[in-house]
């Protein structure tokens, strides 16, 4: 299978499916889902390939290579898949909506620039396909109109920022190196001074951070995602945003070197210290703006930001522990967050674009299998054992404990507890507490919801219960990084200081529910009641009225709110009012009258001439 | 004196430059500032015609017998000026002819009075 | 022998925490100046909840409860009860802690399948004061696990041992302090009641259980009070070399809790948490400088 | 204020343009370019006029830009005038008076002539075809003045104007096919100089430029006479 | 071999035609300058071959070097008059539609005599010819502002005539005085004497011309002209302005400076004054609210960064200054033309008024998304490659100074991002209040779009079809010796 046809594949198909919208939307679906299957099934025959091909020989003096190795292999496989799942979603999603060939054009667009992104083999077809994924992205991000094109524009503006920074970064590395091959820069890195590639890391850093929405960088991600249509939120929540993470595994592993790495910063605060401090704000601060939000799409945008943490967190330490559960918790992030999202597309969908908290809840009876997903998404998401997300977690805690940074394992467990509030909020408030009267006819969800969101949650729990088939892959990666490689077993990892092993965990928890279950069978006889007939101290349950609600955390958040600025993005936004404010300010010198135009044209003049009689300069 | 003597025609070139300058500067009124540049172009002009001057020269033609070259003016800057001269005049016209629209449209020749577009 | 644990040690443990139970309720009443009620009537009260008809909301609602005392009986079972461990090596403290979200959880669960607002009420000041005691409480673990080098709990029960327990070595002492100081928060006990608040909110979660589940609910109850105290003997106390004076150093520690229960009011959910974040986290955060600084 | 910062930097500009002129010496032969052409312009291009054989034979390229601008002006006052014009809207204005319609009269055919010798004569004597033009538009200029009613045909104006710009053109061309091929080579022989059938193609091309900028001229006066009655 | 002189003398030709054939058929007139501007590419294609390999130098009369105009075709030039004939001829296409009122003969014929204006400026070797032509060039173009002769358009032509004549009057004044100096006005002869001069008065000749021309390039205090002049302007002349009029004054400063004075010690100068001007045009882009006036502040915003690269001069940096040159033609060309039918269409210039257009002319609205992305430099698009060849240029010396002025220009690029991207969000994703109603743009003009639209992309993805002219043009103008030995011989 060669990477050029993957890439013809993924962008032509992205092409065409806007021409076959055109003639029947029937034909451009099925076309759609086609691809994105054909990307799945292509992207899995290269697993344990190396291949690399130079596609493009001479632009602007640089070859452009594309190159398969197990770290993009791994990120390919996810975003093709998550692609593929979040393309069957949209098919019942976007049911009469408008410009719909647009949008599967760009969602396949996207697809195909994250694919380029991770298979690229040089900095510049890297920084291309970086640039492809992000304006699409813009227009994705911008297609439900209304508050969506603030959120667009905030994404676009960060995102820039970010690649031109990369841009300047890839352009100095090419100024000395001559190359921009990735064998080639890590070459040139070796015998690079430690000044300049702290300046190169930091170039790309602020790309990749931007992308990955770290701190403080976060603040286009929680409206861009709220905003972006639900299927694109997961893509954009799941694979997207960890093009950051692909990057700085890039950047750490493959083109510094982690001996470079970190050495880097200065004595007493080396830079992966920073990188991993950083990693702990993102992870503390958003997750209490995630407890403060009510709108199910923020809530989940602020929960990316601090899950970005922990991944940062595990990739800052360096080592094969704490790398693998780094990239682990990305592959689970996207699987349980993608799937989250998509329960909320659910959602939304079947009420009409309701995704406020305060105004749904009891869902549960009519939509249980999405409750279902959810509660696996949401166990996933808290790290409960048996889920995947357990697994990755673990192995983050552990390595800051033996690291000996108790900090950050406290802003990580503390971060745990956190997610268990917002997650319950989450579940609390759409699918549990009364059913409001006006979603009691509510249908299921339609199948080609069903069956992505099903795949997904099948996915959270195998691989929380089998860690060891994602581990094995993720641990060649750590060796390919020259890392000590992890005693993997298919249940887990063994280890002297302190192993984990699901099948235990398995066993108890399956022991103990079968215990409960038989105590709960020998009870008395059970009746089932309707979910409104309550214990209400002898008053009449009003309609629509028993259910809490609004204000959930109240006391929590009346506690931290005052304390919760997100100041980065205020800073932000004075700061774009600052550069309107200095346009406004600059364009009065165009004053309207003539004679102040021609007043600076002598004016120039006049000081070139004095200038030049004064001090003669030139 | 003799610096005078030997600057006069630059003095009264450029001088007749910073009229024109000073005009386009100054005032307001679309037609004066048409006038300052007419005045700059003259000016301008008389400036080449007298970098081209030779002493006690003569016109560059043949017009009799007798005449040595050696005693002509340099011919090129009256070529430029005769081109300046056009150009001048197009560009006068042209301005005049604008000028009269915008009076028609605006009502008053005050630039200071027509800046609806700025900014 | 290790098969045989696995099945007494969460027997043991329930017996222990109905007995706690009983002599809760039993040194209540005696403070409150009544006669109170036998030590085995939780014992009689299970009993009784189990031959009653109870009404389900759903499919969740058993279910949530069911999960939720499993995740109990896991956390016995990764627990060192004096020097027996019925499943060591599987991933130490931190798996600890994670099965412990799962009791809560699963109540709120099933509780928020009710749709009675109180269970939601009560739910989410639940969680609340969890995340409150949850700062100081992870300051103190990572103490103790900083400063032990391991994340096994085994391991450091045994390091205790070794030396003397967490309580009386210079830098784990402050942590020991707080531990002390949440522990009536971890415990539900007042003045940090304010979950259940029966006279508010009518018991809060479990406002809506009936018949068996009641009685599975009480077994949760029982069981989380052994947890609570238990992890306290290990975690600082140093555990024990037998059951026997594990259980002893339980009932001090019980001692000490009802102590306070009995002294002080209920404290509103801020109230309680700004306590939590106050006092206890300090003396918590400090005693974590202190470990990290002064190394082992 | 404002005064004083327009003559401030008005000042800083002569001082600059003064310092420059100190090295430009006046009243001193200093040009290459200008010695060659007197020196050999008769050679060169025929024309005893040595102005004429810079004009239109050494930059005679300058000198169909110089009549692309006068047509351009010619066609933007037009364009200019015609965007606001509204048609059928014309005042009345009074006849001129006797006096001046007689004398018109009169000159008109003479300066016709005069305008016409000027630009025949720009190889010989001081004048050309601008010069020409200019003489006879005012001829024209004065037709207006005396008789407001009376236009000038659009249709010849405007024919005469571009054929005598294609004329140049199309010159030029030919000098680049037969002869020497370079563009606006003379290729036609120089004849004897001083007189009248000299110089190769300058009294042509001067002759197109009279009457093209004789006719441009017209235009523009046309034009403004046009908007103000 | 065609001469290269025929870019010049045809069009023009051709030009004096269009009156009488307006005479006959109005209808007739209005192809004329499509046939110039297609001759014109033709035959500046049929010449790049050669003139690659050498540059052409045309004597016009044949007295040899200093004594007749010459036109010197170098790789610059051809450059140049390749962009201008393919954008004229672009915008030809347009106009047959767009223009429909008012005196359209007279329109045409200026039209074409603009782009005879500025091939001659951009082919001439002779510096008063320069002026010649410059002049051409900028009368014309004060017309075509006026040329709807609605209250705006004659204003803002007014202002544009008043600094531009003052322009033209510095410039001659700056060639009397280069005359005085040396006695003559070929380029290559002036550059010769050049080095040995004395440098004051030299300075001072250089300042007049640089400020001259500076005024048509649009250079940052010289510039006021340009935002009036290009929103009130009809949209077709709003591109040709902006896509070549002042690139084309730009390549005359360029030519000045690099060629006949060979300042290098000015090129700092210019370095910075080309990140002012980009800064001060995209910060009053940013605050905009009028489409057209909008797309102006950002083509001043461009010349900056042209500039900017220029000045480096290095080989790489200028090879991306003309990259942008040729990505900002076509671009800016192809943004006003769209925001031309959609401005026509919506019968405003706001920008909020442009709401739902994505649904109401899509083919347009993309054309313009198109010219957008490729303005801001994002992949695939031609805006793409020239970025990268100015950044890379700039940082290839890796001093501190070029490294800041890059941080500089970056940020301008993000506000230029920031304002497009906006109206981009107005025109596909805000929601029309009013029509709905389908009002695709005439044929012909989507036509001429999707032409740029095109070359927009092929240049993009493979930028090497262009470099190679670049190239040679880039070592044209560092390259002095070359240039004057060519000319003298």
């Amino acid at each position: 299978m060669s990477l050029e046809l993957l890439m013809v594949v993924a962008l032509g198909g992205s092409l065409l499916t806007y021409v076959l919208g055109r003639v029947s939307s029937r034909l451009r679906n099925g076309f759609a889902v086609l691809v994105s299957l054909a990307l799945v099934a292509m992207v899995a025959s290269l697993y344990g390939k190396a291949l690399h091909v130079s596609y493009y020989e001479d632009f602007l003096g640089m070859s452009l290579v594309l190159r398969v190795s197990g770290l993009s292999w791994l990120f390919a496989m996810t975003a093709s898949t998550l692609g593929c799942l979040s393309v069957v979603f949209s098919l019942s999603y976007m049911k009469g909506k408008e410009r719909t060939s647009f949008y599967y054009s760009m969602l396949l667009l996207v697809n195909a620039a994250m694919l380029g992104v991770v298979l690229s083999g040089d900095l510049l077809s890297l920084f291309i396909f970086w640039e492809i994924m992000s304006w699409s992205t813009f227009l994705l991000i911008s297609y439900n109109g209304g508050p969506a094109l603030a959120a667009g524009m905030k994404y676009f503006v960060m995102s820039f920022v970010g690649s031109l920074a990369m841009l300047a970064g890839l352009l100095t590395v090419y100024g000395s190196f001559g190359t921009l091959e990735f064998g080639g820069v890590a070459a040139g890195m070796l015998s690079a001074s430690p000044g300049y590639i702290l300046a190169i890391f930091v170039l790309f850093g602020v790309a990749f951070g931007t992308k990955n929405a770290i701190w403080p960088f976060h603040a286009w991600l929680p409206p861009a995602h709220s905003e972006a249509p639900s299927p694109f939120s997961a893509i954009l929540s799941g694979i997207l945003i960890k093009m950051g993470v692909y990057g700085f595994l890039l950047i750490i592993f493959v083109l510094v070197g982690l001996r470079n790495f970190m050495a880097l910063g200065a004595d007493g605060l080396p830079l992966h210290t920073v990188l991993s401090i950083v990693g702990a704000i993102t992870i503390l601060f958003p997750t209490f703006m995630a407890i403060m939000q009510n709108d199910a799409k923020k809530l989940l945008a602020w929960s990316t930001v601090a899950q970005a943490g922990y991944i940062i967190l595990g990739i800052s330490f360096g080592t094969s522990l704490s790398v693998a559960g780094g990239v682990f918790h990305f592959v689970n992030h996207a699987v349980f967050k993608a799937l989250l999202f998509m329960v909320v597309g659910t959602v939304e969908y079947r009420t009409k674009g309701v995704r406020d908290l305060d105004s749904l809840g009891g869902l549960i009876k009519k939509m249980p299998l999405t409750f279902a997903v959810a509660l696996i998404g949401v166990c996933g998401l808290i790290g409960v054992p048996l889920t995947n997300g357990f697994v990755s977690k673990w192995l983050i805690y552990k390595t800051l404990i033996l690291e000996r940074s108790p900090f950050l394992a406290l802003v990580a467990l503390f971060g745990t507890w956190g997610t268990i509030l917002y997650s319950y909020k989450f579940l609390h408030n759409i699918f549990l507490g009364q059913l409001p009267e006006k979603y009691k006819d509510l249908e299921r969800a339609p199948m080609t919801m069903r069956l992505p969101m099903t795949v997904l949650s099948i996915v959270v729990v195998l691989f929380g219960v089998l860690p060891g088939i994602p581990l094995s892959v993720i641990n060649s990666i750590d060796t390919s990084f020259g890392l000590k490689p992890l005693n993997v077993t298919l249940w887990g990892l063994a280890s002297d200081t302190g192993a984990l092993n699901t099948i235990n965990i398995l066993a108890a928890v399956f022991a103990g529910l079968l215990i409960v279950w038989l105590v709960l069978k020998s009870g008395g006889r059970k009746v089932s009641v309707d979910q409104a007939d309550n214990y209400a101290a002898g008053a009449a349950i009003p309609k629509d009225k028993y259910q809490y609600s609004v204000g959930f955390y109240a006391p929590l958040t009346r506690m931290v709110a005052p304390y919760l600025k997100d100041f980065m993005d205020s800073f932000y936004m004075r700061l774009a009012g600052w550069v309107g404010g200095l346009g406004s300010g600059i364009r009065r010198i165009y004053t309207g009258y003539v004679g102040d135009y021609a007043m600076y044209i002598v004016l120039f003049l006049a000081a070139l001439i004095f200038v030049q009689l004064t001090w003669s300069p030139w | 004196m003799s610096f005078l003597q030997d600057y006069v025609y630059y003095i009264g070139a450029f001088g007749l430059v910073l009229i024109g300058l000073f005009i386009i500067l100054s005032r307001r009124n679309l037609i004066k500032v048409i006038i300052g540049l007419s005045i700059l172009d003259t000016g301008i002009n008389l400036f080449l015609i007298s970098v081209g001057y030779i002493s006690k020269g003569t016109a560059p033609i043949f017009s009799k017998p007798g005449l040595v070259a050696e005693d002509m003016v340099d011919p090129v800057p009256q070529a430029l000026v005769l081109t300046s001269i056009v150009i001048g005049v197009a560009v006068l016209a042209l301005a005049l002819a604008l000028a009269m629209r915008l009076h028609k449209l605006h009502g008053t020749l005050d630039l200071r009075k027509i800046g609806e577009l700025k900014w | 022998m290790r098969i045989l644990w696995l099945v007494l040690s969460p027997l043991i443990a329930l017996a222990v925490g109905l007995f706690f139970l009983g002599l809760s309720r039993r040194v209540m009443a005696r403070i409150h100046w009544r006669y109170g009620p036998p030590l085995y009537q939780p014992l009689i009260e299970i009993f009784r909840y189990f031959t009653q008809k109870g009404s389900s909301h759903g499919v969740l609602f058993g279910l949530g409860i069911v999960l939720s005392l499993a995740g109990s009986i896991v956390v016995i079972l990764f627990l060192p009860f004096g020097g027996i461990c019925s499943m060591s090596g599987s991933g130490g403290m931190l798996v600890v802690l994670y099965m412990m979200l799962l009791a809560p959880l699963g109540i709120a669960l099933s509780g928020g399948e009710a749709a009675n607002p109180n269970a939601s009420i009560g739910i989410s000041r639940k969680l609340m004061l969890a995340l409150g005691y949850e700062l100081p409480f992870l300051l103190i673990v990572l103490a103790i696990m900083t400063h032990y080098d391991t994340i096994s709990l085994v391991d450091i029960v045994s390091a205790q041992r070794e030396t003397a327990s967490a309580f009386a070595s210079f830098p784990l002492v402050l942590s020991g302090i707080a531990y002390l100081l949440i522990l009536p928060a971890m415990l539900g006990m007042r003045p940090f009641e304010v979950v259940h608040a029966p006279q508010e909110i009518s018991s809060g979660p479990i406002a809506e259980y009936s018949g068996p589940y009641l009685g599975l609910v009480t077994i949760q109850h029982a069981l989380t009070t052994f947890i609570g105290i238990s992890l306290f003997v290990n975690l600082v106390w140093g555990g024990a070399g037998n059951p026997f004076v594990f259980f002893l150093k339980m009932l001090v520690v019980l001692a000490f809790g009802l102590f306070v229960n009995a002294a002080f009011p209920r404290l509103r959910v801020e109230q309680a948490v700004r306590y939590l974040w106050r006092w206890p986290t300090l003396i918590a955060f400090v005693g974590l400088i202190l470990v990290v600084t002064l190394g082992r | 204020m404002r005064s004083i910062a327009i003559i401030i930097l008005l000042a800083i500009v002569a001082v600059g343009i003064g310092v420059a002129l100190m090295a430009i010496p006046f009243g001193v032969a200093k040009t290459q370019v200008g010695d060659h052409y007197t020196e050999s312009g008769i050679g060169d291009t025929g024309a005893s006029n040595i102005v004429t054989s810079v004009v239109v034979g050494y930059r005679a390229f300058d000198t169909l830009g110089e009549i692309t601008i006068l047509f351009v002006a010619a066609m933007g006052l037009g364009a200019v005038l015609a965007g606001g014009r509204k048609l059928g809207q014309r005042r009345d204005v009074e006849p001129a008076s006797l006096i001046l319609r007689t004398g018109c009269r009169f000159l008109f055919p003479l300066l016709l002539l005069f305008g016409a010798y000027i630009f025949i004569h720009g190889h010989l004597t001081p004048g050309g075809g601008f010069q020409g033009g200019a003489v006879i538009a005012s001829a024209f200029l004065l037709v207006y003045l005396s008789c407001p009613g009376r236009r000038v045909s659009k249709v010849w104006s405007q024919t005469t104007e571009s054929l005598g710009a294609l004329t140049f053109v199309v010159l030029g061309l030919v000098g680049l096919t037969v002869g020497g091929h370079y563009y606006l080579s003379s290729f036609m022989p120089h004849g004897v100089v001083n007189e009248l059938f000299s110089a190769g193609i300058i009294p042509v091309i001067y002759v197109a430029i009279g009457l093209k900028v004789g006719s441009d001229l017209t235009g523009i006066i046309d034009g403004m006479m046009e908007e103000t009655i | 071999m065609v001469s290269p002189v025929l870019l010049i003398v045809i069009p023009l030709g051709l030009a004096f035609c269009v009156p009488l054939i307006g005479m006959v058929s109005k209808r007739f007139a209005r192809f004329v300058p499509v046939v110039a501007c297609l001759f014109n590419l033709v035959v500046s294609v049929q010449l790049l071959p050669a003139v690659l390999s050498k540059p052409i130098v045309v004597d016009l009369g044949g007295f040899g070097a200093p004594f007749s105009i010459n036109l010197f075709v170098g790789p610059v030039g051809i450059l140049f008059s390749l962009l201008i004939a393919l954008a004229g001829f672009v915008v030809s296409l347009y106009a047959l539609a767009y223009i429909d009122k008012g005196p359209t003969t007279r329109y045409h014929t200026l039209y074409l005599l603009l782009l005879v204006g500025a091939t001659g400026v951009v082919l001439t070797g002779d510096v008063f010819n320069l002026f010649v032509f410059f002049e051409i060039l900028c009368i014309s173009s004060y017309v075509l502002v006026a040329y709807r002769g609605d209250k705006d358009g004659v204003e803002s032509a007014v202002k544009y005539l008043i600094q531009g004549a003052l322009g033209s009057a510095l410039l001659l004044t700056g060639i009397g005085l280069l005359y005085g100096l040396f006695g003559t006005l070929n380029m290559a002869h002036i550059a010769v004497q050049a080095g040995s001069a004395d440098p004051i008065p030299l300075f001072v000749a250089m300042a007049l011309i640089v400020v001259g021309l500076g005024v048509e390039a649009a250079i940052f205090p010289l510039n006021a002209w340009l935002p009036d002049a290009h929103s009130s302007a009809p949209s077709s002349i709003s591109a040709i302005l902006s896509g070549i009029a002042i690139e084309v004054g730009l390549y005359a400063v360029v030519r000045m400076v690099f060629t006949v004075f060979g300042a290098s010690s000015m090129l700092s100068f210019l370095m910075f004054l080309g990140v002012l001007t980009l800064l001060v045009g995209e910060l009053c882009a940013f605050a905009q609210s009028n489409i057209k006036r909008m797309l102006a502040y950002s083509s001043i915003g461009q010349i900056g960064l042209i500039i900017f690269a220029i000045a480096i001069a290095t080989s790489g940096s200028i090879t991306g200054g003309f990259f942008q040159l040729v990505s900002h033609t076509l671009s800016k060309a192809l943004l006003f033309l769209a925001a031309g039918y959609m401005i026509y269409r919506s019968g405003s210039m706001d920008i909020s008024s442009l709401e739902g257009m994505g649904k109401r002319m899509p083919l347009t609205a993309f054309a313009f998304a198109v010219g957008a992305f490729s303005l801001v430099g994002l992949p695939p698009f031609a805006g793409f490659p020239s970025k990268l060849l100015i950044i890379r240029g700039a940082l290839a010396d890796g001093g501190a100074l070029l490294a800041l002025l890059v941080g500089l220009v970056l940020l301008g690029t993000v506000i230029e991002g920031a304002y497009f991207f906006r109206v981009i969000q107005t025109v596909f994703f805000k929601k029309g209040d009013g029509e709905t109603a389908r009002c695709e743009a005439p044929a012909i003009a989507l036509v001429s779009m999707f032409v740029l639209v095109a070359l927009i992309i092929v240049i993009g993805v493979y930028p090497s079809l262009i470099i190679g002219v670049l190239n040679s043009a880039a070592s044209e103008l560092l390259v002095r010796a070359d240039y004057i030995g060519r000319v003298l011989g």
